[in-house]
């Protein structure tokens, strides 16, 4: 084998109380597609910031081409040849796609001036091959998270990295810009560059990669590669058992009555005329490509903007929210897709963050509007343990909890409120499998006792596997709606591309 | 060399913990260590009864001002009007007292009210017309100025204040307590319960700690942020009004430099118990060190240049250790 | 346009001396035919000077710089000058191309200080609030400096107010100093180079139910004389700002007349001593003084 | 019912582009609009050219602090000490002028220097001590009040002030224009060319974007936030050294309401072309509208409270047309 080029040993990190790494180790090889894999919280993206210079180790050792270095800052490790993209998003809002692309990297310049022309000229080839679609002078603002996802893998690229290290780039991504990924992963490899690559889908670990890492509760539990890299074999590495897969349980279940009707909402030009019935105690799927409109659509029916022409009816009585307070009021809840962004306080606690959609529940009496503290601290403990979030205590700040954890405490607070609908927007993006399957099994728990809930979906296993039924939206438009043993993947993909105007007629006829 | 670096980065568990303490108490920890160190200097002046009883007393209105303020960066904006609106809400009740000849009571409640209406407007341009808060209340700030020269003309109010009014500020009507200090506390345990210990309050945190969440929680952002300006605009009011009691006089521009004070305390605070969070408490904590040092500093007879430039430090110095501590704990 | 503009800058036109000199330039320009227009420069120099400059694009017949020293107005001046338009200031000092002034307040001081030390039997402590920027003030300050250097057995703290933000700054210095000089020790003033910063002290006195320390201010504004009547402070001395205001525009059309023959000069209006015992007497000249 | 309101949302698409040419152009229409106002209001006086390079005379020194203000907002953190700086500024270069009877470009150098190492203060408290920027720079600020009157002790220093040294900021020395506005356009031009057309503007533009992202990305958040306050030092230096040329003297506390001055129009500046970004174009365009607002009021001869009630009504509408303007825009 050749010299690594990365090689870590015992590193150990701790934040306050926390002891989010306890001693790992790893190395990669010019070339090779490493894989890092473990459960929300195991400490993979800590050990990326590490390497990242955003964080420094408390113990440990690590080697680039053979010496011993000490990261320390960002630049240094830009300087070291490493090139990152993080879990979070690191782009700026007000800058279009050819400044997000540059974020960071050296520029060219004519007489001291940024030469935009000539870094365009060499960044468009690269754009062009990652998938970016939108001009390069484009703001950014109106922009996909998948597209944003785009921008910053182009940005790792630009670079020319010896190592590029993805954190969970394809949480964000549809099948065909994972595809296109995937391609590029392996060019790069080819052409010498190391991958060091996390996720936790299994089977993209499983084709992408030569080797791979797993982590448990801050310590490498296992290497496996060639032979041994088996999706079981994996699996009990990660969780420390067996698990059992999810598979698709549904089974044909009456359904309840119309609990909420959306008729021709139109919110141009990202929603254009979407009918859909939401029934009790059914989870329906929305499936589609990434841009389809489904996030808008999602908005539309929680109040979050206005439709330009349309009616929506909840429990048969009109319903026309003017905010998400009247919906939430009305007995909707929204976890959104942005959950850093959208969805959490990150410098408060799992308490306040799991609290405050559910004020109601914590006051101390009805003319004492005071908060019940302890009421709510039992409330955040029974969530905690109901969707295993992984914690101290409840007065952790959100912040610092995993991206997997971090998803679970939006989608908590919506379950004691018990509301008659409940939209997910992607629920299970960066969730590990273990809470993947728990998350999946509280959504049909509850559908079961009679909520209506609508599922928003990118992973075209994850609406087969939960929903009862499955609208698949393209452009703005519904263009099939599936039931029964007809929701499967290739027939979810299938709709996803056919074209909206085709379908119509087709409806119509 | 690069060794040295690494074993200087790694502190021991224990250090960390005792880093944690000071960015946790470090404004605390300076605020006292502060007291002692005055207390050393003048021991016969400083640490007296009398003597804190006073720094309280004094620096009750700035509390009072500082802690609407709070509310209003609490909830994520600027509200750089209340100076302005104390200047003329100081001249309004002495009118209303001494001119229009209404009851003390009465003249209260309708300064108190026409605060709550400036931070309603202030509210509304922030909200709903969607101007910077720093412009609109600048803006609204500057406008009340005017206000307050079209009705006073520009002349103190002065002759025939009663008696009965500047007993408001300088009265002492509980157990020989002077009535600032009592109404600064009811004011800022009124706030801390109202932001630490109610359903609302939990909405106001939300709305400063991120508001795109909060809409998407089912809170009504815009409500809320009315609502911090509103209790920002009666906080001014009722810093106003127990000016001109102290003053015994309606004076334009009496109160305007209270902003800059309210913003050091709301700021200093902000580093006191949570990183970088606004409450209520970190305000108290904030204004009692601005208090403390400024009497400390005259008490201990320091020339007015060094004062400025010990204040400066005793401000920097402060927050620093707390962030210090922090940023040190947190490698 | 057709009648005369007078433009009046004030260093702050809500102070209430300010505001009484204004009230008598513009009843002088009215009796006259002009018309005035009032810019508060709200203690910016520079605002001041832009404000000149702008009475010098619009041709003014004549420009008041109140209490901005001369030294601090260059630009306006200058402006003023090239346009041929006679600048006086009140309390801003003579020199550089202004053509008149009063209130130049410093010789104020003589009777409220001999006052001061004459009740203090020459010794004791004196609190001074003072305000170095403000030429008044420092002339103010001079002169209690040299009155005091006369007594040993005094010892002065002094302590700078800002503007705004004077009256707290008055009442915290008075604070701390209270706390440091306890009641019965010794003969205790404070003194403020004008009456505000004085006025807060005494609602720290008050506050502290002392009525051991006299308070002096000088300038008599209607809330200083208040205080007096009510027995809070010792002694001020008005100034007729309203009067300054009046013969100052009357002069101004002396200086127009005179054109390039005039001689700058001072024009001061002589200041009354107001202590309890005169008040009443002073008031009934003198009604004026507290509306 | 629900159907009216619904209909009300729906916007023509002409509108709708014409809202968005408020959106972008707001402030700039205001601005217009208000010189047109008052042309007509005083059209022998106001709409001059002898007028204008009057206000912008005037305005130039507000201009500059305000324009090294924008770096320091831009990279996302507020400089306070900028206007107390500069009152320091400007005795310092007095004194040095005057008593060490330096030679005037030396002297200016020299000051200059202060002003960056004073923002090299401010940048190292605010980054590597993580003292919250509001309160680090009012402590700085503080402190440099304290060092402005240590320096002169309070007393302006005026005698002996050489015409040379007075003719920097009254001088004319190219074509007729007045040397301020020179040196404001060549600041400002300058900042604008820095912050938009260079590589390192990028950087600073993503700092202020959003500091964490361009941390990931690999630049040097510290660094480039330290330069922020560095160019506003500055900034605030050659600011001093003007404006005590200007009046002739140095002088305790001249510059220190450049602050607030210097805040409106940055903040005014952030409603225009880009929605709340600060920039340096929009920072000229926010002083333009503070300066002809002054100006056109004052040469029209409003009473003195209506000055102020419409000073603050000019802020709040110049931005409001805008920002009304984006949210109808966007509905
Ligand atoms: N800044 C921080 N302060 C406190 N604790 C932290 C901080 N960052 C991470 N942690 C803790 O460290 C542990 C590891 O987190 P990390 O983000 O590395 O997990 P991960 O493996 O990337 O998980 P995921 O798959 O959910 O992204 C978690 O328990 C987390 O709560
Ligand atoms: N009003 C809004 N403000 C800001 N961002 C928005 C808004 N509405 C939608 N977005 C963002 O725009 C992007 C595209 O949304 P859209 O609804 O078109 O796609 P989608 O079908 O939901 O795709 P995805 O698979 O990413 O969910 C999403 O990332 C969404 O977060
Ligand atoms: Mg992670
Ligand atoms: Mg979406």
């Amino acid at each position: 084998m050749t010299t690594p080029f990365l090689v870590a040993r015992d590193i150990a990190k701790a934040f306050g109380g926390t002891q989010a790494l306890k001693g790992v180790s790893l190395d990669i090889a010019p070339g090779e597609i490493h894989g890092l894999v473990g459960a929300n919280g195991a400490g993979k993206s800590t050990f990326i910031r590490i390497l990242a210079g955003l964080n420094h180790p408390d113990a440990g050792r690590i080697e680039l081409d053979g010496h011993s270095q000490e990261i320390g800052t960002p630049q240094r490790a830009t300087e070291l040849g490493m090139s990152f993209i993080h879990q979070e998003l690191a782009f700026v809002p007000g800058m279009n796609v050819l400044q997000n692309i540059m974020l960071g990297v050296p520029k060219k310049t004519r007489f001291g001036l940024t030469d935009w022309r000539a870094i365009a000229r060499d960044v468009a080839p690269i754009a062009r091959r990652v998938g970016i679609s939108a001009p390069l002078n484009a703001g950014v603002k109106g922009l996909s998270t998948a597209e944003i996802w785009l921008i910053n893998i182009c940005r790792a690229l630009v670079r020319k990295a010896r190592l590029i290290v993805m954190d969970e780039p394809t949480a964000s991504l549809a099948a065909s810009e994972a595809e296109r990924l995937f391609a590029i992963v392996r060019d790069l490899s080819a052409s010498g560059v190391a991958v060091l690559y996390i996720s936790h889908r299994l089977d993209e670990i499983l084709s992408l990669c030569t080797r791979v890492s797993v982590f448990r509760d801050g310590r490498s539990v296992a290497e496996l590669a060639g032979d041994t890299l088996r999706r079981p074999a994996l699996v009990e590495a990660i969780v420390g058992g067996a698990i059992r897969d999810a598979q698709r349980t549904a089974p044909e279940r009456p359904r309840g009555g119309v609990v909420m009707e959306a008729k021709k909402l139109t919110r141009a030009p990202k929603v254009l005329g979407v009918s859909l019935q939401l029934h009790a105690g059914e989870v329906l799927g929305i499936g589609g490509l990434v841009g389809a409109g489904r996030t808008e659509l999602a908005r539309l029916l929680f109040g979050a903007d206005r439709p330009h022409s349309g009616e929506m009816t909840l429990v048969g009585r009109p319903y026309a929210p003017a905010s998400p307070a009247a919906a939430v009021q009305a007995g909707l809840g929204l976890v959104p897709e942005e959950r850093r962004a959208e969805a959490l306080f990150l410098s408060k606690s799992i308490a306040f963050n799991l609290g405050i959609a559910n004020l109601d529940k914590v006051v101390i009496g009805r003319y004492l509007p005071l908060m019940n503290r302890g009421a709510r601290t039992s409330m955040a403990g029974e969530i905690m343990r109901s969707l295993s979030i992984k914690a101290r205590s409840a007065s952790t700040p959100v912040g610092s909890l995993s991206g997997g954890n971090q998803q679970k405490v939006a989608i908590g607070r919506w379950l004691q409120r018990t509301p008659k609908v409940l939209i997910l927007d992607e629920p299970t993006r960066g969730v590990d499998i273990g809470a993947r399957a728990e998350i999946h099994r509280l959504i049909r728990q509850q559908a079961e006792s009679g909520m209506a809930v609508l599922v928003i979906s990118s992973e075209p296993d994850e609406l087969p596997e939960l929903c009862d039924r499955v609208l698949v939206m393209a452009e703005g438009r519904i263009v099939r709606e599936l039931s029964g043993a007809g929701v499967s993947r290739k027939a979810i993909v299938e709709a996803s591309y056919v074209e909206p105007e085709a379908l119509m007629e087709d409806h119509l006829a | 060399m690069s060794d040295i670096a690494i074993s200087a980065r790694r502190l021991s568990p224990s250090t960390k913990a005792a880093l944690g303490i000071f960015a946790r108490y470090g404004t605390i920890i300076g605020l006292l260590a502060m007291i002692v160190t005055f207390s050393i200097l003048s021991p016969g002046a400083f640490p007296t009864v009398g003597n804190f009883t006073n720094v309280l007393n004094q620096a009750s209105l700035a509390m009072i001002i500082a802690g609407g303020l709070t509310l209003a960066v609490v909830v994520g904006e600027l509200d750089l009007s209340i100076g302005f609106a104390a200047s003329l809400h100081g001249i309004l009740i002495t009118g209303l007292v001494v001119h229009d000849k209404l009851p003390i009571p009465l003249a209260v409640i309708i300064v108190i009210a026409l605060g709550a209406v400036i931070g309603l407007v202030n509210g509304f341009i922030v909200t709903k017309v969607k101007v910077n808060s720093v412009i609109a209340t600048l803006g609204v700030g500057t406008i009340l100025t005017g206000l307050a020269f079209a009705y006073s003309a520009g002349v103190p109010i002065v002759a025939g204040v009663p008696e009965a009014f500047l007993q408001l500020s300088l009265g002492r009507w509980l157990f020989g307590i002077p009535n600032n200090i009592i109404v600064m506390i009811v004011v800022l345990g009124g706030l801390w319960v109202l932001v630490e210990r109610t359903p609302l309050g939990q909405e106001i945190q939300a709305v400063g700690g991120n508001a795109v969440a909060a809409r998407l929680a089912g809170v009504n952002v815009d409500r809320i942020k009315i609502l911090g300006f509103v209790i920002s605009g009666m906080c001014a009011a009722l810093t106003g009004i127990l000016l001109a009691s102290r003053l015994g006089s309606g004076t334009a521009s009496a109160a305007d430099s209270y902003l800059l004070t309210a913003f050091a305390a709301v700021f200093l605070g902000s580093a006191t118990l949570r990183d970088g969070e606004f409450h209520v408490l970190g305000t108290l904590v904030g204004a009692l060190i601005i208090a403390f040092g400024f009497n400390g500093l005259n008490i201990f007879g320091a020339p007015t240049f060094s004062q400025y430039v010990l204040q400066g430090a005793i401000l920097i110095i402060a927050v620093g250790m707390a962030s210090l501590g922090r940023s040190l704990a947190e490698r | 346009q057709d009648k005369p503009l007078l433009g009046i800058v004030s260093i702050s036109a809500t102070e209430a001396n300010n505001v009484r000199y204004i009230q008598g330039a513009t009843k002088a320009a009215d009796e006259l035919g002009w018309k005035t227009n009032v810019v508060d420069a709200a203690g910016s120099a520079d605002q001041a000077n832009a404000a000149i400059q702008n009475f010098a694009q619009l041709k003014a017949h004549a420009i008041i710089d109140m209490v901005f020293p001369y030294s601090s107005i260059g630009a306006g001046l200058a402006a003023a000058g090239d346009a041929g338009i006679p600048v006086v200031t009140w309390g801003g000092g003579l020199g550089s191309s202004v053509a008149a002034t009063n209130g130049s307040g410093g010789p104020m001081a003589i009777p409220v200080v001999d006052l001061m030390v004459k009740k203090m039997d020459g010794k004791g402590s004196i609190l001074a609030l003072t305000y170095r920027t403000g030429e008044v003030c420092r002339n103010r300050e001079v002169v209690m400096d040299e009155i005091v250097a006369k007594h040993p057995e005094i010892t002065v703290t002094k302590n700078e107010v800002r503007i705004p933000g004077y009256f707290e700054d008055g009442a915290q210095y008075a604070n701390a100093w209270l706390a440091s000089h306890p009641a019965g020790k010794e003969n205790l003033a404070i003194w403020g180079c004008w009456d505000d910063p004085a006025i807060g002290a005494i609602g720290s006195l008050r506050a502290q139910g002392r009525d051991d320390v006299l308070v002096y201010g000088i300038n008599g504004n209607a809330q200083a004389l208040e205080n007096i009547k009510n027995g809070f402070m010792t002694a001020t001395a008005w100034q007729d700002s309203f009067t300054e205001g009046y013969n100052m525009v009357k002069m101004l059309k002396d200086i127009k007349d005179a054109g390039g023959a005039w001689q700058a000069k001072a024009a001061e209006v002589p200041a009354v001593l107001v202590t309890k015992e005169t008040v009443d007497a002073f008031l009934k000249d003198h009604p004026e003084a507290i509306k």
